[in-house]
This record gives C-alpha cells, structure tokens and sequence, in this order.
C-alpha cells in the first residue's frame, strides 16, 4: 500500500474517479495551475487537461451553481471551496437547489456535487477561517456529509462521494492534509457513505470522534488507566452509522461524543439524543459531550490547543464520567478556567 | 408524456401559426390559475406570466429541445411553451400525480427534462449559474448544446447575476443569458431598485454582447434568441439579452398591483403580444379574423378540460414525500 | 390590551422602538412602501419616513451587509429576509461578519441588527419557501435566534431583539402572521431574549415547543387523558432558558421536544443532550423528540398537514411514551406510513 | 492607543514628509512581518502588501478619521496609513495583548475605531456591502462623513461587490468602493478569472462614476479619492475607482510567486510608489538623499523595536477567548 498524506490521498481519490469516467470534472478557486491551495489537485490539470479541470474567479455561488448545472446534465463535478466558512456566501446552491433537485424533478434530475472543503482549527488562521461549521450542513435533507480523518479515509470516502448520485458534502480537517500514512488504494479502498470506522476496542464507554478529534480521542484512550473504550470514528455525519453506534453503546453502556466545534448545534448532541432513546435503559451513565465552547476560534496557539478538544482533557472527562457516574462540567465552566 | 412535450415543442419550432396557437394557451392557462385560486381551489402561491407570451414562446422556438432551460417560478409560459402539456403544468399547481414532478411542487416547481426544462427555481437567481454549469456539460462533452437561464428584471440585482455571468464570459460557455424585464420586482417597478435604464448594459462588465429585445413581438424574440444560440454553438461564448415586456397581473397570488402608475397597463395592452403576432400573422395570409377566435375557444377547450382532469386525479401520495430526496 | 394579529404585534413593536430610538432603521424588499409582504411594516415608511424605511433591490447579501455596516457604526437595522430560505445567499454577512464583529474588534464594534424572517410550513408554498431552518442558525457563537409563536411574544421579544447589541435572528412562523390575540404593549410587553414561557402546567412529563408547535402541543394536551404538562414556550433557542427547562424536566420527570423541521439536526437533540446531561439519574423515560421526517416540505396540504407535527400525532407519542417508558416509533417509520 | 493613532493620521493628512515617511515605514514592517513568519516566529497566515503602499496612504491621507474605513485581510498597510502604530500592529500579528485587538485575531483581523478602521475582513468582497452600510449611517444622521471599502480585484468577481455597489448607487450613499487592483488574487493573474480590462468600467452596471488611478503614484490617488469624497460627502453618491497596483510578495506566507510572468516584477519595480514620492520630494526641495536614508534607517529601527516590544508583550491570555463574543 503507498505512503500519502491526506491531500495526497484526496487528489489520488479524485485522479482515479476521473480515469475512471470522464464526467468527472474539478474546478475551484487555484485548484488547476497551482494544484490547489492545499495541493489537493496537484497534477490533475497535467493528466486530464483544462476542459475538465478549471481555475475559477472567485465566485462561490457561481461555481457551485455551475457545478450544480453540469452535475444536473450529467457531469460529475468536484468543487474546492478553500475554506468551509466560504460556503457562507453560496450555501444557497448547494442546500436549497442541489439538495433538492432529485425531489423538485420527480427524480428525473440527480444532482452528483461535490463539494469539498477544508476545515476546522489548529493552524493559527484566525476565527473566520477555522472552523468546523458540520452544524449548518447536518440538517439539510438530500445532503450528505462526510468529515475525514487521515489519507485513508480521505481516499475511500471522496471515491464514495463522487460516485453518489447526489450532493455530498465532504469536510477535510486542515491540519490533517499534512499526515502521512499507508492508503488502501483502488476499488477496495472505497469506503461507503454513511459507514463508520471502529479504530480501537474497548469494555467501558463508546468514544465518538470526527476528523481531528479521531487522533485526540485514541490518543486519549492510549493513556487511559484503569478504563478501555471503543473508539469509533464516525466519517460521515449524513448518513450516520446508527447501528454501529447502537451496537457499540450497547455493549459499553455509556456514550461520549468529542466534537471540535461548539456546544451549541454540534453533532454530538443529535448523535446523543438517538442513542438515549433507543439505549434509555441500558445506559450506564449519562452520555457526555466533550466539545469546543461556545466561542470564537482563538489566534493564539495556547487558546486554540484549549479550543480544539485534547487528549489529556478528553481522558480527564471520560474518568470522571466513570468515576462519579455524572457527567463533568466543561473546562471553562470551571472554577476559575476563563480568569 | 415526454414524447407528447416534445411534439408540442417541435410544433412551434416548424409552424408559425403553432406559436401563435401557444401564446393563447399560455394566456388562458394563466387566467385559470388566477381563477382557480380565487376561488380557492388551488392553494400556496402562483406567480402568472400574462403579458409575457412572446417571450416564453420566443425562447422555445429558438432553442432546441435538446438544449437545457433553467426558469423561475414564474415559469407556466415557458413550460408550455417548451412544451409541457397544459395538464402536466395544471396537475403540478394542483398538486397532483399528473403533475409534472408529480404534485410534490406545486406552481413554483416545474420540470421536464424530456424537452430540456430543468427543475424550475424559487430562488431569485438561483438558475443563473445552474445554466452556466448546464451549459458547461456541453463544452466538456463537446456537444453543440446550449443552455438558457430566464429570469427577472429583479434577479439582476442579485449576487449569482454577476458571478454566474462572470464565470460563463470567462470560461466561453455556450449559455444565452434571457433578462425577461416585465418592470417589476414583486411590488417596486425597476427604476425604483436598479440605477440604470438598461440591462443589457451590464454586458459591459463582463466583457460580452447585450442587447435590449422587443418582448412584445415573437419575431424579434426568437430573431434575438436565435443569433445568441448561434454565438454560443460557434463557442462564442454567452450573450445578455434583456427582453423587455410586461406583467399584466399581480406578482402573485394575492397582488393587486396597485402601485402601477395610472396607464401604464393600458400602454401595455395596445402592444400586446398575442395581439401583434395575431394582425401579423393575419396580414401574411397564415390565420384569418375567424381562426384567431377559434384558437382562443379551442385553447379555452382545452384548458379547461385539462383542469378538469386534474381536479378529478389523485393527490401526490404519502410516498412521494419519501421519494427523490 | 389592544388585540392585534402577529403581523401587526411585530409593527407596533418596531414602531415603538423607532419613537424611542432614531437609530432604528428598517429595510428589506418591499418593507415601504407596500408595508411588507406579510404587512409586518405597514405604516412605519408613513410614520418615519424614507430615511428611515426603505426598499431594497433583491440583493440579501447587500442589504445585510449594509445593515451590519450600519449597525457597525451606529444604527439599529431591522432588515427582513422575506422568507428564511433566502439567508442562503447572505448567510455570510450575519455568522461571519456581525456575529464576530464585537469579538474582532476587541469589544469595540458592537453589531446591533435584527434579521427578521418569515419561517416554516403550512401555506403550501413548496419545498423552497417553507422550511424552518434554525438548525443553520444556532451553532454560531454571536449569534442569538428567536421564535415567536403569537402576537405576543412576537411584540415582546422584537423589542428586546432591537434593543440587543448583538446580531439576532428572530424567525416568524408565516402561518401565524393572521393569529389575532390581546397583546401586552410598551416597556410591560418587553420579553428578555433566552427566556422561556411556561404556558400550561402539568405533573407527567416537560414539553418544550416552539413557534407553531406551541399551538399543536397545547391542543395536545388539551386533549389529553389521563396525563398533564409542563408545556414550555421556548422562546429563543440560543440562548435558550435552560434553567427553565431543567427546573421543569426534574419536577416532571420527562421531557418531549416538538419541533417542526427534519430530525436531522434539530433544536430538540441539542436541548436534549443538556438535559440528559444534567438530569439523567432523574429521568423516569427517555426524553421525546417529535419532529417532521427527514424530507423536504411537501405542497399537497395533507402531506403538509403529515409533515407538521399535529396534536393528535403529539398526543398519542406522548401517551405512548408514558405507557411504556419507550420512546416509540416516529410515524413514519410505522409500519406501511409511507405507503 | 486610540489618541496616538489619530496623531499619526493627523500627521500624513498634513505633511507630505510624512506621507513619504509611512510608505517607507509599511515597506519595512511587511519586510519584516515577512521574515517574522519565514523565522517561525508567527503562526497562521500572512498577507503583506509591499509594493502597494501609495493606495494604503493616499486612502488615509484623503480621508477624514471620522470616515469609516472596511479594509480587508491584506491590512497591515492600511492599518498603519489610517494611524495605527506598528506595535499595534505587529502585536497583533503575533497575538499579544498589545495587537489592536488583544491578540485574539491574528493577522488578518485588525481594527481600530479611534480612525475609523472596522474590523477588517478575511471573506472576499464582504467589506463592500459593510462599507456601503457605514456611509448609510452617514446619510440617515445627516452628516458629512463618507465611507470607503478597500478591497482586491479578484473581489470583483464576486456577489457581493455586485449586490453592495448597486444598493450604494440606488440609495446614492456616501461611499468610495476602492478597488485595489495587483493585478493577482491568489495566485491566478487577472486576465484568467476576469474578462475584462478596467474593472472600473463595471461602474456603468450601476450608473455611477468609475475611473482608473494609477497606484504608484501617491498624488494621484490622494487626488482621486479626494475627488470620489468630495463627490460622496455633496450628496452625488458612490464613486468606484480601479487603482492600479502591484503585490511584489506571493499572496500569502507560503507563496513564492512563481507563476509570474518573467520581468513582470522587475517592470513594478521600476515604478515602486516609494521611489517615485521620493524622487519628487526631492526635487521639490522637501527631501534630500541624506534625509531618504535617514528615514529608511528610522523606520527600521522603529519597526525592529515595536517587534521587539510585542516580542516581549503577553499573548492574548485566556480569558480573550470569551470575551465580547
Ligand atoms: C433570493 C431571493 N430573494 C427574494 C425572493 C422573493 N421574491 C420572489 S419573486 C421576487 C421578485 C423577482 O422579480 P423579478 O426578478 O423581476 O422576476 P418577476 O417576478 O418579475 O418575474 C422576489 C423578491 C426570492 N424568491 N429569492
Ligand atoms: C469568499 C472567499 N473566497 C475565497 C477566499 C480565499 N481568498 C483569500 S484572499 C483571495 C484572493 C483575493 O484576491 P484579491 O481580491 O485580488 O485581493 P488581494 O489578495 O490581491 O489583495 C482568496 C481567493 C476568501 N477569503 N473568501
Ligand atoms: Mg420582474
Ligand atoms: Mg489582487
């Protein structure tokens, strides 16, 4: 299996879709000449020419509608918005047309978009251009959304999103473009929408972790004592694997969720409120959310370590949670944290 | 029903007296909807196009059945005149299964792909860049398609205007960009919203052709339509055109218009469309004082039998809100 | 107390703060001189003139962009977003630039608009006029949302939204615009944002709603035999009272959210996870969430009727729930529902 | 803080010296912001502005504190003409305490009110709308202030320039829509994303004044942004000016440039603002070559000295994070 990083994996992913059919096309703001900002596209234009892979202006709502136009007259577009704060200036395209265009058409026109985007904190970019922003794309019937977490994932879900005959949505952590690591490449290496990843296995609670927060929670877990966890990596949060999650939390009895991102309107809490009504009864403790605060990305690197949920905190939720059989107040709510 | 629309289509595409034929349907259609919602019979909104005939019928004949068409949801006339049949259109304001998406829309949402009318769109602007992409489709399949967004004087304000004009001059889409100018944004004519007198102007910025269209006479329509589809098969790139008509009703449902200056209606009428391509049509021998009112009883047959079948059809079903999503 | 229709609470209560406040401006398309689409502003380009009310070009982006530069630097823009779907095209101006606006300028620049908007279904106006959407809106620290759910709280909690230094959405149920009822006006009529309202009392379990859920849950529960109810007006969801709801949940013992919307996402999951949280060894069922499927708005009224949560749908979840200490199946998952 | 920039505005506003003085004292603080970031020193991204330091000045020099000003994340030239000084500045580069927000922002996020800078923007063209509320304030209050959005030309491309300019014309608001064209957004030279040559002949699509300035020559631009407030502030409404300039770094920290055409720097350089404003102060016999080395030599030590000072400052300390959310 080869050795990539993330953006590597990604360009890899959308290399092998489009030698496979030729209505794949890319576009997005220096995806071509340069390769993408990220290097997500690097060589694309080289390999597949300037018909199907494009520079833009810096027109978000004009691309994505453009992509939601050629995808509804049968090309496949790949779209780049840099950063997933940008789509706040196209959000209109992609969840009120693109969405809907297979149920506006009695499902004459799908409409296969999609649109990937960097995300989340950990780079010192500032709090317009670091967030996660899942909440404003989880409540979009006809959406799908995906977070990856490494070159692996990153890999199998984009092949999995471009082949989806309707709007996918695919997050990729920023910091995580740089991580390096075997990938199972070609058909075997797809990763279906909606299927989740258990990376470790544990007796005593069900960890729940996206993108970033994957790393941070086995990590957590690597140096737990005294407790072990299932560590599941949910990859897509539309679809979501229910039934993983159900079997998992089944068997452990309790439930957390580590979600980069506020408290407020983050995954987590529509994860949880699922999980606590068909587990109400067999659950040993209350489910805990382990999440970012409900404030703006910080610049400074000590704030937005403390920002982005970490190892040693996440182990430090979890034993309380075990220990007292109560979940534990957030780390700003503490005495004294925010002095 | 998709082999049905494209017989309609080709209909007007060949014979003059078809386009005549469907500019009358398209009125009558129009006068029913108002008439069915007044009495309640239909419910939501409807936005109607009377007025506007020539500009409808104009794009279709122009543009291929093969081309791709994105509309607002002031979208019955284009329907129809792509070639929808009067009850595919009457069922979806209905919310029937012989509706064109099966009732689940209602008069905002029509479709059908079968004569290249896509999903019509309830966001202002919306379907500008969506013609752009369509119309990319062509480019990078290297067929001699083109695309058409139709929309408001209003949507000119509006951001995906600029960016999906924009996208299409730079890439050399083959996209005809179709300003339908009836004067009025919902309730504030033009000059109230939109500093300068014409449109077509914007062109300029985007470095494209723009010409000011006379949308009360179907010839000059189809003329327009035909040279900025022939531009965009040549891969000339997109062309502007602002068509200038007028929407005799209310924008919707429950608008009055009041706010029209005194006469202006009346200005409006005297160039009526239907009126125009009727004497003409007269004065080259195609259609006599007497056919012209046959064609109106017919289309008045046939409209009103049309909403009686669609009265009488079932409602979208349970499982269609579970469907296409 | 004068009776007055939503639309018209709505207008007495900007014209209200108008005459205290000259900084009080409103915009928004066809808000002047036709009064508003939903006469939410009839009268007020009379009272205060065009300075003051205008009328815009359709250009979302625009005119919230200028109300957040206005209120940047001085004023109080009310700007109207006819129906919530459209902040689609604009969303960037209210979570990205007003909502970060006093953090980024270190507490300098206060962003004082009032985005209102007309929401959610029963008018048959199709899948892109007719959604609820608060679940793009509550994730977004800076940003505060509201609900109104009559002439009352739709007076109270305008006024506070006004008077707020921040950016707030306040969404307006479009069927209830025409529900005429005796409403409190001037300084007694003020509702404090982040304050719920309890409206009907009861022992067996906390039902929490909001906007036009409020009306199909207190006829649920008028109907109800054999159990009562908090029933719990929400108000505002961010922020959201939870010392109310927490107060109310430990005496019940039980809690249903009814929210009209796609369970995806939704405000109840995110209410939910905090009460579990905090509550979870007092609970005697798991909590409820009623929702609208996971769909688009359908047009056909009794599709609209089926995606709306209804009284008697409430009713028998509810009874359900307090019989078996289960949560039971949503309807549509039923067996043959969607049949 | 506040008093201090106000001098330092108060000070290019009236003398000419001075001017020459801050263009240097930008140069030097990009070069050094560059190499800052290049020594691992800052986190995150940076994007300097070298090369267009006469549009920075000649904005601040032609208006008032009491204007309002939307810049974007490119800033830290306009930052420091406006008034800011460099320690607020670099400290806010570098997330301390002392940076004009506290530290919270980094880079791309300064502001300064006591000069009229908003918060400055990281989202491409939304300062434009912003700019055209601000000068809304203006009219609504009746007074004299106007209201200036400085943004890019790769922001020419998008909605909201489109959406912010039209609403300003139709509502004939005091502002200046400054596009500063260098002629690259990100790493794609205009010509590929834009189809046409003057981004100022986009002012026809909203029927107001636009003009082309040349960039490197600090009297001109004073000139014409004098001109488009004289214009603003006497109720004629909004001006858009192309200011024509070039970004001698890449875009941003990482970027080395290298997509551009050969000799098209050298050919800038030879028109570098500093230069040009110097070789004509001199030659009115305001500066002498001795002087124009003396204040290189200044702005250098005072430039290493505020970032020495920030160096030394406490970062933004926890309780930032919470703070006026
Ligand atoms: C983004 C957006 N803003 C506002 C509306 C509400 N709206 C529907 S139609 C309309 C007027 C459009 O005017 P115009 O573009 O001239 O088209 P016409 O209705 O005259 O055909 C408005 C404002 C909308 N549907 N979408
Ligand atoms: C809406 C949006 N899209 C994309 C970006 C990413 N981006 C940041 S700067 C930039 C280039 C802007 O070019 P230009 O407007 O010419 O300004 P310059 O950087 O040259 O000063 C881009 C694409 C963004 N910040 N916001
Ligand atoms: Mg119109
Ligand atoms: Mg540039």
């Amino acid at each position: 299996m080869p050795r990539m990083r993330m953006n590597q994996a990604i360009t890899a992913a959308i290399a092998d879709e489009m030698r496979e059919n030729p209505d794949v096309v890319v576009f997005g703001e220096d995806v071509a000449v340069a390769g993408g900002p990220f290097k997500t596209s690097d060589g694309l234009l080289e390999e597949f020419g300037p018909l199907r892979v494009r520079d833009t202006p810096i027109s978000e709502m004009g691309f994505l509608g453009a992509a939601v136009g050629a995808a509804a007259t049968g090309l496949r577009p790949v779209a780049e918005i840099m950063f997933i704060e940008f789509i706040g200036v196209a959000l209109d395209q992609v969840v009120t047309e693109a969405a809907k265009f297979n149920y506006l058409s009695g499902g004459k026109v799908s409409c296969p978009i999609v649109v990937r985007a960097s995300a989340g904190a950990g780079l010192g970019f500032g709090c317009q251009h670091s967030q996660m922003l899942d909440s404003w794309l989880i409540g979009n019937p006809g959406l799908k959304l995906a977070v990856t977490s490494g070159p692996g994932n990153a890999y199998g879900l984009m092949r999995s999103a471009i082949r989806d005959d309707g709007p996918v949505v695919v997050l990729e952590p920023r910091p995580l473009y740089a991580m390096r690591k075997e990938v199972r490449t070609g058909e075997d290496g797809i990763i279906s929408l909606g299927k989740a990843f258990k990376r470790v296995e544990g007796d005593d609670i069900t960890i729940l972790a996206l993108g970033s927060t994957v790393w941070a929670s086995l990590e957590a877990v690597a140096s737990a004592e005294g407790w072990s966890a299932d560590v599941i990596d949910l990859q897509s949060l539309q679809p979501w694997d229910t039934e993983a999650v159900l079997r998992s939390v089944a068997r452990t009895g309790r439930l957390a969720t580590v979600e980069e991102g506020p408290l407020a309107g983050g995954w987590g809490a529509h994860v949880t409120s699922r999980v606590v009504a068909d587990l109400f009864g067999e659950l040993k403790a209350p489910p805990l959310r382990i999440t970012s605060p409900d404030t703006h990305v910080p610049f400074v690197k000590e704030l937005e370590d403390l920002y982005r949920p970490g190892a040693a905190y996440i182990a430090k939720q979890i034993s309380a949670l075990l220990e007292t059989g109560e979940v534990p107040a957030h780390w700003w709510e503490s005495e004294g944290a925010a002095a | 029903m998709s082999s049905e629309s494209l017989e309609r289509r080709e209909a007007i595409r060949s014979s003059r007296r078809a386009r005549y034929e469907r500019m009358v349907e398209i009125r009558v259609l129009e006068d029913a909807v108002r008439a069915l919602f007044a009495e309640g019979l239909v419910r939501g909104t409807t936005h109607t196009c009377q007025g506007q005939e020539a500009v409808s019928v104009g794009v279709a004949v122009a543009l291929r059945p093969t081309d791709t068409v994105c509309c607002t949801y002031r979208g019955h006339g284009a329907a129809l005149a792509l070639g929808l049949t009067p009850l595919s259109v009457l069922g979806e304001i209905m919310g029937k299964e012989v509706g064109s998406i099966g009732g689940v829309g209602g008069s905002m949402h029509l479709c059908d792909t079968s004569v290249g009318l896509m999903p019509t769109m309830a966001i202002v602007g919306a379907g500008i860049p969506v013609a752009a992409g369509a119309a990319l489709t062509a480019q990078v399949r290297g067929t001699d398609d083109v695309a058409a967004s139709i929309f408001g004087d209003g949507a000119a304000n509006i951001g995906a205007f600029h960016e999906g004009i924009n996208l299409a001059a730079i890439w050399k889409l083959p996209v005809i960009f179709i300003c339908e100018n009836n004067h009025y944004g919902e309730y504030s004519r033009i000059n109230l919203t939109t500093p300068i007198e014409n449109l077509a102007d914007r062109a300029i910025s985007f470095n494209i052709p723009g010409e000011v269209v006379d949308g009360q006479d179907l010839d000059l329509v189809v003329d327009a339509v035909e040279r900025a589809a022939l531009r965009a098969r040549a891969g000339e790139g997109p062309t502007l055109l602002e068509i200038k008509t007028y929407r005799y009703s209310g924008h919707s449902r429950s608008d009055t218009a009041a706010y029209r200056p005194e006469g202006e209606l009346d200005e409006w009428l005297n160039r009526d469309p239907i009126n125009i391509f009727g004497a003409r049509l007269v004065a080259e021998g195609l259609l006599t004082e007497a056919e012209i009112e046959e064609i109106a009883a017919d289309a008045q047959r046939a409209v009103d039998e049309a909403a009686a079948v669609a009265q009488d059809s079932p409602s979208a079903g349970i499982a269609t809100m579970f469907a296409n999503v």
